[in-house]
């Protein structure tokens, strides 16, 4: 076993880990407003689907994204500067923690819920049309396939033929409605068949598990430039968002999944197999919270976008 | 008889305490809609209600606004009066088609059969720093559709009363609260209730020009009121609470008094509501005015994340006395 | 075999044949206007269906619901005098061909495709609430399983254990969107499993068929309130609307479809078992004949909605 | 160098000719919508393009407007330059989220990373005895959404010109094309192309009245101009074309030599574009006026089926000239 990649799989979900806690306290401190949702406990996913993909494809997350921006290699300091609302953050401080965006490397941060769907279906038919050899990739909830954007995004990806990776981050909550008032079917892989779309269930706990299902599926999407459907099952550790009293779940059920954190799991993996040391584990922990330092100094060093420029691109012209 | 002590409460209170008595009070009535029951509301304003009536009272719906909607007018068309919880306005657009072609035409299309009383109920507005897509204004899309009936609610009595007398409606309603003002407390009567919705009512008089407003607007131009009666300024602040049927004599009868109108709204400028206000002082008040309407509106620009963007983006109180100002001393 | 059922089948098939005929006709002489779709070829589906049904249940259609009005009973003459525009019509004349109404018989004539599928899982909702042993069925096309909101309903009805009956009248055709461009999978019946819904598929060129599926089907809905998914495979012998130039199909299609026309198919099965006789199906075709000229006289003596009553009706008070 | 001889052309033709330019001079362009290819769109105006242009380029979309409007933005995003056509304005509330959150919305919600270069094509209006759910007049409520561009083809020029103008624009352009207008044949030159895509236009000058609409207003207010030159009224006819962003220069220069002003259209009375342009003179050419500003839009109804319920429900041309006549002989 090779160490390095196994370190940058730590590495990225510590990253996002130690990231969304600062942005919590930053929050308590009223540094950061408005919605702040924290992927904390769902690291495993953007990390493990990440890694499958490549640096031009098109990634589109939800309001929950800063794991999927972290992981796509976007600088830490542009995104805490957008959750500051600064104009060096990198949508020049306008979209806050729901909508980071990076023309490259992420196309939001999209705070509709199944909003994004059809748009990245659009993104790998153009990708077709163009000859790229570019997929898109959609990260969603498992809430969101209750929306009829999701039915229609999928019949649309199956018909056309179209590069697209859907990916369900399943983790059995939709703000505080529980999977079973939101799907009469629970198994979501069961959706895919309707469509045509081959699929696949992950263990979203497991980057591991996450990383070889994402490669298999990017892969088919590539080679044959069709759609697929990745379920990842996964569990957020903290409330939907800074609004949340979690009156609808019990305590034990959310120590229950701690117990399968990505991250210890994956370490404790690495260090019993002695892959990597502890002194290894202690290292990345330091690399991240410089990283994360230097991202609020960045932030916080930042500057207001000027009030002049409200209407700035609203149009191209403007 | 009733008790007119005044009791404090905030706008989320007032807003439960509604839905609670129409509840209790009518076996029709349930509430659907996103997270109303075990998360207790979005903004926890039908916090306990699940635990008091039950799931059947208090439905909580998958992501499907439309399906949602949809299901609400249904039933109302078969004999119950469903509130539908569309969480906020933001969402509204995915359920717009239920709303305009299904529960706005119903009644006149099938040549008056089929009554749709049905309540939709919609968290709107600016304020907390939610960014372009969670911080719409679309009082003005819904104000636009004959067969509504759209409501907005601007204080906190008619936070109390106003879903009361919606429920009385064998049409549909739509009803726009402000998000913003939820944890804001006032006093209203201790025995508040079911209010007027066919008329706008004047908030404060005066002679010397008339702020005419709705929603987010109304507290704010009372505050500006304030200021400016301190520098001389009588201004008339008038509610229009319903933005359809509008209450147009209301309108033309403030302008009438006091000669000077200015529109104060949190909706984007070209298209929205002040328009209509301006257009109809125009076409019913033109020879009573001692100067041009003006209006006072949002940016027209998505609404950015950052609070002093976010701020610049809708008229503040300071923005309504200054407007004031520049019309009657120009 | 008892006679009087199956005369009472033909008899629904043909009049709805023969009065669509005529519509045809009063369309060509300009006396109705607008969108016109004709049901020909499709009868058998909603005169099976409706067999089914019990007179209270709630019934939705499309724009394409002349059958459907029909065999709910609704008065031939009201229908045509409504297609005329006279104010003697079902809806006063204000809805036309897509938009028949009767508060008892039939909620519409709706002519956003789908938009009538979660308002029928709302009246069966509060069927069940008031504890009544409604049902609601409705009836759409296949094109329409494709929308969004499709996947709403269906998903709704099966979560919230509510009794209706999704019939979905697959033609093969959505305008000229042939029903392998519509969707990813052509078996429309695969869609079912997809909320847990219990389908079944009939054909729906034979009414016989469809009767018997569609008891079974409503028997199951009220007995246990619950959603369950119909499909019936049909065809439409003419063009999609009056604005049709056909040229997404073959003549030879709709000439092989032809051969299986619900109505000689009924009426040649009930003649070579000699349930009944050719005099029977004469009286039938006379009854027919003068029940549509009936109806025919009646919009013709109708009136006109005078044009001060033009805002009645949009609000109740008015 | 142009061929200025005039050529008569039918509106559909002058809209199949535009879209069959814009195929063939940029490899980007695409048309994607239902029945568009094999049935040869819904009006017959894309008839033919599918043989010509093959499946690629004219795509037939399922029933899914929200899927495939998306789609088209997600392609935009992309590169490519996607015209989505939404079979009528009648069903594009069910693509509005994605028009109005997605495409109007992600470049000043990016900080101006993201262009979204789409065009979306809707047929609307009344006119055909289509009655409530298909006669819509929607076009107040694109005009409201900031980030858009507006456009509105009343004329055969535009029908020719305003595609290719639209598709050169880096940001998302809702065009509204009327289907009542398709068989009317006017004359075009042969030469007709690209049109400004950001200013009103006036068709017809006069000097007692401005007559201010757009869309299906246009030619029946050039009839109703002429009707009125006729009694020696000398009308002029402006016609908005654009209706985001507004040309506000052209009408306060209208108003400001006519002096009095009458806005015509097919939508809704309440909250309809009218308001928005009266309620720009009041704030701008207010003491321009001799007369107050007048607004002849349509009836605030569901459309009803018969044709002369449905004429009754918008504005004709007697009753344009007679709106007009009453202003000026009062
Ligand atoms: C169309 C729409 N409806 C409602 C909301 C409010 N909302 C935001 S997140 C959310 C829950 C989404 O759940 P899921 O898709 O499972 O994603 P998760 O938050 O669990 O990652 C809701 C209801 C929204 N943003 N958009
Ligand atoms: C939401 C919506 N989109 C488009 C249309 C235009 N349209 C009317 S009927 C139709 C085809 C519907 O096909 P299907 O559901 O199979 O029913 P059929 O007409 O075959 O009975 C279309 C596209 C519409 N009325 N509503
Ligand atoms: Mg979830
Ligand atoms: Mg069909």
């Amino acid at each position: 076993m090779e160490k390095s990649p196994y370190l940058h799989l730590l590495y990225q979900m510590l990253l996002i880990r130690r990231f969304e806690e600062k942005c919590a306290e930053m929050y308590a401190k009223t540094n950061i407003r408005g919605f702040l949702h924290l992927y904390i406990g769902e690291e495993a996913v953007a990390v493990g689907v990440t890694q499958a993909l490549a640096g031009d494809d098109y990634v589109l997350a939800t309001y929950r994204e800063h794991g999927h921006a972290l992981a796509r290699g976007m600088d830490a300091g542009a995104i805490m500067a957008e959750m500051y609302g600064k104009q060096e953050g990198c949508s020049r401080g306008r979209g806050g923690s729901m909508h980071l965006f990076d023309g490259k490397k992420l196309y939001g941060g999209n705070a509709i819920v199944a909003g994004h769907l059809s748009m990245a279906v659009g993104m790998a038919l153009a990708a077709k049309k163009q000859k790229q050899n570019r997929i898109a990739c959609c990260f969603f909830g498992e809430g969101a396939a209750a929306e009829g954007e999701f039915h229609e995004a999928m019949n649309l990806a199956a018909l056309w033929q179209v590069p697209v990776l859907f990916v369900c981050e399943n983790n059995y909550y939709a703000m505080g409605t529980a999977l079973r008032f939101s799907h009469a079917v629970q198994e979501l892989e069961k959706k895919g068949p309707a469509y045509g779309i081959e699929t696949a269930v992950a263990d979203g706990m497991d980057v591991l598990a996450v990383e070889r299902a994402a490669r298999e599926a990017v892969e088919k999407v590539r080679a044959r430039g069709k759609p697929y459907f990745l379920v990842c099952n996964t569990y957020r550790f903290r409330a939907h968002s800074m609004f949340d009293a979690e009156l609808y779940r019990n305590k034990s059920e959310v120590e229950e999944w701690k117990k399968r954190d990505p991250i210890p799991r994956l370490s404790d993996f690495l260090l019993i197999k002695k892959v990597i040391t502890e002194q290894d584990v202690q290292d990345l922990e330091n690399r991240v919270a410089a990283e994360v330092q230097k991202a609020v100094d960045f932030a916080e060093g930042g500057t207001w976008e000027p009030v002049e420029q409200l209407t700035k691109f609203v149009y191209s012209s403007d | 008889m009733g008790d007119k002590t005044g009791i404090l409460i905030t706008y989320r209170e007032a807003l439960k305490q509604a839905l609670r008595e129409a509840l209790l009070s009518d076996d029709r009535v349930f509430l659907v809609g996103e997270d109303v029951g075990r998360y207790g509301g979005a903004f926890a304003v039908s916090k306990g209600l699940l635990q008091e009536f039950g799931p059947e009272r208090i439905m909580d719906a998958p992501l499907s606004e439309s399906g949602f909607t949809g299901a609400g007018i249904g039933a109302a068309l078969a004999g119950m009066r469903p509130i539908v919880e569309v969480m906020t306005v933001n969402f509204s657009l995915l359920a717009m088609d239920q709303i305009v072609n299904n529960a706005a035409t119903l009644l006149h299309m099938s040549g008056g059969q089929l009554n749709v009383p049905v309540v939709i109920r919609m968290g709107c507005g600016i304020g907390r720093q939610l960014a372009a897509q969670h911080s719409h204004s679309w009082e003005p899309l819904y104000a636009h559709i004959p067969g509504l009936i759209v409501l907005s609610v601007g204080t906190h009595e008619d936070a109390r009363g106003m879903l009361l007398s919606a429920l009385k409606s064998p049409d549909p309603v739509v009803i726009f609260e402000y998000t913003y003002m939820l944890n804001l407390e006032k006093e209203i009567p201790a025995d508040a209730g079911a209010v007027d919705i066919t008329r706008a009512k004047v908030r404060r008089e005066g002679r010397n020009i008339s702020i005419i407003t709705y929603g987010a607007g109304v507290y704010k131009a009372l505050d500006a009121a304030a200021e400016l009666a301190a520098a001389g300024i009588e201004a008339e602040v008038l509610d229009l609470r319903v933005l359809r049927p509008l209450d147009e004599a209301s309108v033309v009868a403030s302008v009438a008094k006091t000669h000077r109108a200015l529109v104060v709204e949190e909706a984007w400028r070209s298209g929205g509501f002040a328009a209509e206000i301006s257009a109809r002082i125009m076409e019913k008040a033109f020879y009573e005015l001692d100067a041009p309407v003006q209006r006072l509106c949002g940016v027209e620009a998505p609404i950015p994340y950052p609070k002093h963007l976010e701020d610049a983006s809708v008229p503040q109180i300071a923005d309504i006395v200054n407007a004031v100002k520049k019309m009657i001393r120009p």
